[in-house]
């Protein structure tokens, strides 16, 4: 009952984020997989429907001092600092070897003031290879006292709108979970036009090197990533499913294809794998076999019908994806 | 310095041995790793149990099909290792990281290693006796408990000179003063705390010899994908990023991943900002 | 150089948290001790400094329905719901044995309006074997579209400023870590006269139980806590000592003494234990008995100097607890 | 159904048996606890590693300074557990919970057992038989491979008869058929899934025969502090909450601890609501 991928034979893997069909609804996380290169030299990458490139900033980036890592329970702290070279050196170094990715490519956008962001994934709109922009609106924004954009509905708004304006790529929206309520949030990135959003980047956190009273990371605080956060994630998804019409793409600590099928039923129709491919470079094959089984097991021909399972008020069963709304208007 | 691609495979724990409190002696067949494996190379770990990264120990010896790893226990990863039991299968990415350059026939190599910095060195003198090398080593550690694979050196080839912060074995001393008394070495190998690398790599620069140093930092993926792992490096050195310039922090330096561009930096390249102190 | 309880002897142990003196810096969280009869079956409870009664309601309650409890990794998640007497009960049957618990007693008090609050808090006050009250202001708010009390300063202000004008005993108040900024709640908190504040209390989570597609808890969402979320209250004490004078008592997965010393260098006078009670009833008298090994090691003649050690920012170092801050007015 | 203080004692792990695929018996030297154990009594074992909360198992077999357990791999804990090397240290408390009754002497006893809701009923056979109470047992389980313990259960003196929902061992019956089929029992004691407790608790009310049932939930603390694992129960029953009626939510039951004011409940006490659907 196996096909040679080890998924079971007959359902229907594929997914469809904003206008880009995946072969199987499993992507690797920014900032965890590059384009897939060093993974790609243990495994078979192709393994994810897609990958999500490191998010890239207008200009080059030194990144935080190090430490830049700290483990904790069940996960892990980084403070990286969003460290590379540009959007100019990448578009003319690392833009060029996407099209031999043996899987569907996201870029993922930064910024620290909507121009930024505007800049970026202008530049980005267009490169062969890319197939989506996901903009990591989860950074501080500098105009505004440093307070992070995905905070406020106004400016996750400010930032997609403005992007959506000068681009033709579908547009992904990150959130953060460092939030009181995700709602507003998520539905501020869907009425300025996001295609899809994604959540949840990590958890702002930090830890102390007791034996020398000062904090692990050379930054001071980090974020929390790893299976630690993945109830926060599935509660995040859960709550955003009920808000928005357009797909969710779920993550934060999935290791397994059961932490996969949980925000999958919370109403994530498609899941990214950060952290774990630090333990398990196999999880990819490993959460989309489990998804196509658990679709099996249910009788369903698509695992399309995993989403929103489990979540009575999901919100995307109600709203096909060819109907998809006019931008409402938010106060800005 | 370059390597192959690393393997993914399961190995087999099929012996176990406390070497001193705290100090532990683990033997994996895993024939495909431990066939590749060269000086400085090391396997990323994944311990089974909670949800943890992969664990970075250097490979020590190799025989035929096996591997083994010497470490100290640390912290929780180093603890469940320490505890499986044998026959237990372990999934290990490896060999990974560069290697150590081996210098001319007939040379003279000065190995010095602080602690558990002794692990990249047992392969490190196999190759250099293997291509008409000399290999003296001093090893340090804190006190006699800390001192462990000494004798496995020697087997391996190494005059190996032994010294403790507390004199409770060998000398006391501390491994860069007795580094100051080899005036004959051709090229310099360390691996140990930071603050004994830094001085080893002023002494070689003073003393215009060349020196490799492995290096060590809290690694993410071990792959090379993260940017977690990374160390200050000359700007322009090959292992660097060789990223533009950034406007906002006007770069004096690169960063170089120690899991992919390192382990092993040559001395000259690696520079000691404040972050270290 | 061992006193008889474990702890290293000639170090001052005691903690001062808004004028009650505690003998050492270990407090059991509210909702996971009651008021120690339980636990005092297999352990000497008076290894606590204090223990933090379960939260109580104005009107009984009956909670939530089971499963209320669902294990995750590193950490759990419950949906209780405040099951209790209510206020009357407890004055009138619990009350009344607080006198025999051998250490300090801090009652919690839980309401979903400002009356409630105060009518519980009133109630509380001047009660035999009663040193402080803590707010649980992280209940949802029903006058407020249930929103939570402390994800706004505006109603952590209400709460706070409402209570201090009735009661004597000392006020504590309870945050919650579901917030994009922490430091606008402390900051309100201590303006309305809170003589401490306490956090975090557990974060808002959730799990699937993807067999039976359905959430894991009959309440559907839940908190998480335990050693999984710790990073995030270390970050959070962090913040909050660099915004307010009043003492912080930090908590959030305290499983060891490593663990409390984390979040009192990070800031934070006392340490709560919740979670890890579940797991090692003898983990207050560990805990303590590393804090105070910590203080001898580094030369401490008391375990207060511990407190703020790693946080270059820490602002009770420069306010004497004699010199509280007037209440400044926040716009209400 | 009272019981004395439990008691905090680490046990040590000395003998470890996969009794069937996924299922495993442990034996524990913890004289303390082992002696103090009584029918229904269970641990809540600290699984040694990663944070979890205690886990409770019933506790199987005593004998002198030790007790078994008997338990299914579930999940993290019971996984970890089952992989401890004997020799091992445990911390457990115990033991914990309440006991069942133990009718007259010449009554006949009848035990429902479903899968691992065997554990139970060894103790409290004994107890029956030095009570001179006749005891049968009906166990049932969803395959062989799930039916553990029935040897033991017929040394302790209970006459016993099988039954699996496949049929792959004794009757293919579902163990409440069986019982309907006994006449004889002046009371009834039950523990297994939930649907099967439901559905015993319903035969025996409607037959007026007296009935005990051991029930679980998830815990928390495992103490009774954290009012975790609660079931509904009459409202005024001896083991409920006793609180007071609430105004907002016209409680028409009480929540009792299934932790500290169970496991055992009288059938007719415990409420069948929704939540269970
Ligand atoms: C490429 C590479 C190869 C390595 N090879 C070996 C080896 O062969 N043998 C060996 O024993 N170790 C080796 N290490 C070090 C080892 O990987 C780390 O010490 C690791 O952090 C241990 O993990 P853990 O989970 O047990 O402890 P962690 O939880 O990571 O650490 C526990 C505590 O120990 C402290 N700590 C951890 N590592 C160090 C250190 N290196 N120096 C000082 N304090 C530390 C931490 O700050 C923490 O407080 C190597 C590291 C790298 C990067
Ligand atoms: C008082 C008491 C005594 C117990 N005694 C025994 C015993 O003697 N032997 C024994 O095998 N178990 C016993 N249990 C059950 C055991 O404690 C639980 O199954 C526990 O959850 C296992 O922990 P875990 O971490 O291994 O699995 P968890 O991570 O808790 O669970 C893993 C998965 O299994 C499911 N699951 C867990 N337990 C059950 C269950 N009981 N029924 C159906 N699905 C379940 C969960 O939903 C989850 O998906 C007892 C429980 C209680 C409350
Ligand atoms: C080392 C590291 C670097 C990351 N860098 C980025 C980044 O550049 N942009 C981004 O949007 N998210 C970044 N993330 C967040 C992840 O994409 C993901 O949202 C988060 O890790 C939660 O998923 P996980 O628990 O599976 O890792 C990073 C995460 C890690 C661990
Ligand atoms: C079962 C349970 C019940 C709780 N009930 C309350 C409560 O009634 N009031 C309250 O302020 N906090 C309550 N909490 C939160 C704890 O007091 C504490 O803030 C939180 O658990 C974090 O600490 P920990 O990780 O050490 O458990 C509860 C926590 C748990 C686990
Ligand atoms: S550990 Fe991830 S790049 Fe080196
Ligand atoms: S498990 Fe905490 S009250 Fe029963």
């Amino acid at each position: 009952m196996s096909a040679s991928n080890g998924a079971p034979a007959n359902i229907d893997l594929s997914v469809d984020i904003g206008g880009v069909t995946l072969t199987n609804p499993t992507i690797a996380a920014s900032g965890c997989y590059n384009r897939g290169a060093e993974f790609g030299r243990v495994v078979d990458i192709s393994a994810y429907g897609a990958i999500t490139l490191k998010s890239v900033t207008r200009e080059p980036r030194l990144g935080n001092a190090m430490p830049r890592i700290a483990l904790t329970p069940a996960g892990m702290l980084n403070a990286i600092g969003l460290e590379g070279p540009g959007i100019d050196y990448f578009v003319a170094h690392e833009a060029p070897k996407l099209s031999s990715v043996p899987t569907v490519v996201i870029a993922s956008a930064a910024g620290f003031t909507v121009g930024e962001f505007v800049d970026v994934a202008s530049a980005i709109d267009g490169l062969p290879g890319v197939a989506a922009i996901e903009l990591d609106v989860s950074c501080p924004n500098v105009d505004s006292e440093g307070e992070c954009f995905a905070v406020d509905p106004r400016t996750t708004d400010a930032v997609v709108a403005a992007v959506k304006r000068r681009v033709k790529l579908p547009v992904i929206a990150k959130l953060t979970p460092n939030v009181a309520d995700i709602r507003p949030i998520a539905r501020a990135a869907e009425e300025a036009g996001a295609d899809a959003i994604s959540l949840v980047n990590s958890l702002r956190a930090m830890a102390i090197d007791v034996e020398r009273a000062r904090p692990t990371l050379a930054n001071g605080t980090g974020g929390l990533t790893g299976p630690a956060i993945r109830p926060v994630a599935v509660y995040q998804v859960w709550e955003s499913a009920q808000t928005v019409r357009i797909p969710i793409i779920g993550m934060g600590g999935i290791e397994t294809g059961r932490d996969a099928l949980e925000l999958m039923m919370a109403g994530a129709s498609a899941v990214a794998i950060g952290t774990a491919n630090f333990r398990d470079p196999l999880v990819a094959a490993h959460v989309r076999d489990a998804i196509a089984e658990e679709a099996r097991r249910r009788g369903f021909a698509s695992v399309r019908a995993l989403t929103g399972l489990a979540n009575p008020g999901f919100a995307g069963k109600r709203w096909p994806a060819d109907r998809r709304p006019q931008r409402l208007g938010v106060s800005r | 310095m370059a390597s192959d691609a690393p393997l993914l495979e399961t190995a087999t724990l099929i012996s176990r041995e406390q070497v001193a409190p705290g100090f532990w002696c683990l033997g994996f067949r895993s024939p495909r790793i431990a066939r590749a494996a060269g000086s400085a190379s090391y396997v990323a770990v994944d311990v089974p149990g909670v949800f943890s990264v992969r664990l970075p120990l250097g490979i020590w010896t190799t025989r035929d099909d096996e591997f083994s790893l010497l470490f100290r226990e640390w912290g929780d990863r180093t603890r469940r290792l320490a505890r499986l039991s044998v026959g237990s299968g372990v999934s290990c990415i490896g060999p990974l990281g560069n290697h150590f350059s081996i210098p001319v026939k007939g040379s003279t190599a000065l190995i010095a290693a602080g602690g558990i910095g002794i692990v990249p060195f047992w392969l490190l003198t196999r190759e250099l006796r293997a291509a008409g090398v000399n290999v003296r080593a001093i090893v340090g550690a804190r006190t006699k408990a800390h001192l462990n694979g000494v004798a496995q050196l020697r087997e391996a080839g190494a005059d190996v000179t032994v010294c403790t912060d507390d004199g409770s074995e060998g000398d006391k001393a501390m491994v860069l003063d007795l580094v100051k008394r080899v005036h004959a070495a051709n090229v310099i190998y360390g691996c140990g705390p930071l603050g004994m690398l830094r001085a080893l790599c002023a002494h070689a620069s003073e003393n215009r010899i060349q020196c490799e140093i492995s290096m060590e930092e809290t690694f993410g993926c071990s792959m090379g994908t993260c940017w977690g792992c990374v160390v200050p490096v000359r700007r322009g050195s090959q292992q660097g990023s060789g990223y533009p310039p950034s406007p906002r922090d006007s770069r004096t330096y690169d960063f170089a991943r120690v899991c992919v561009d390192g382990t092993v930096f040559p001395a000259s390249d690696v520079l000691w900002l404040e972050a270290y102190a």
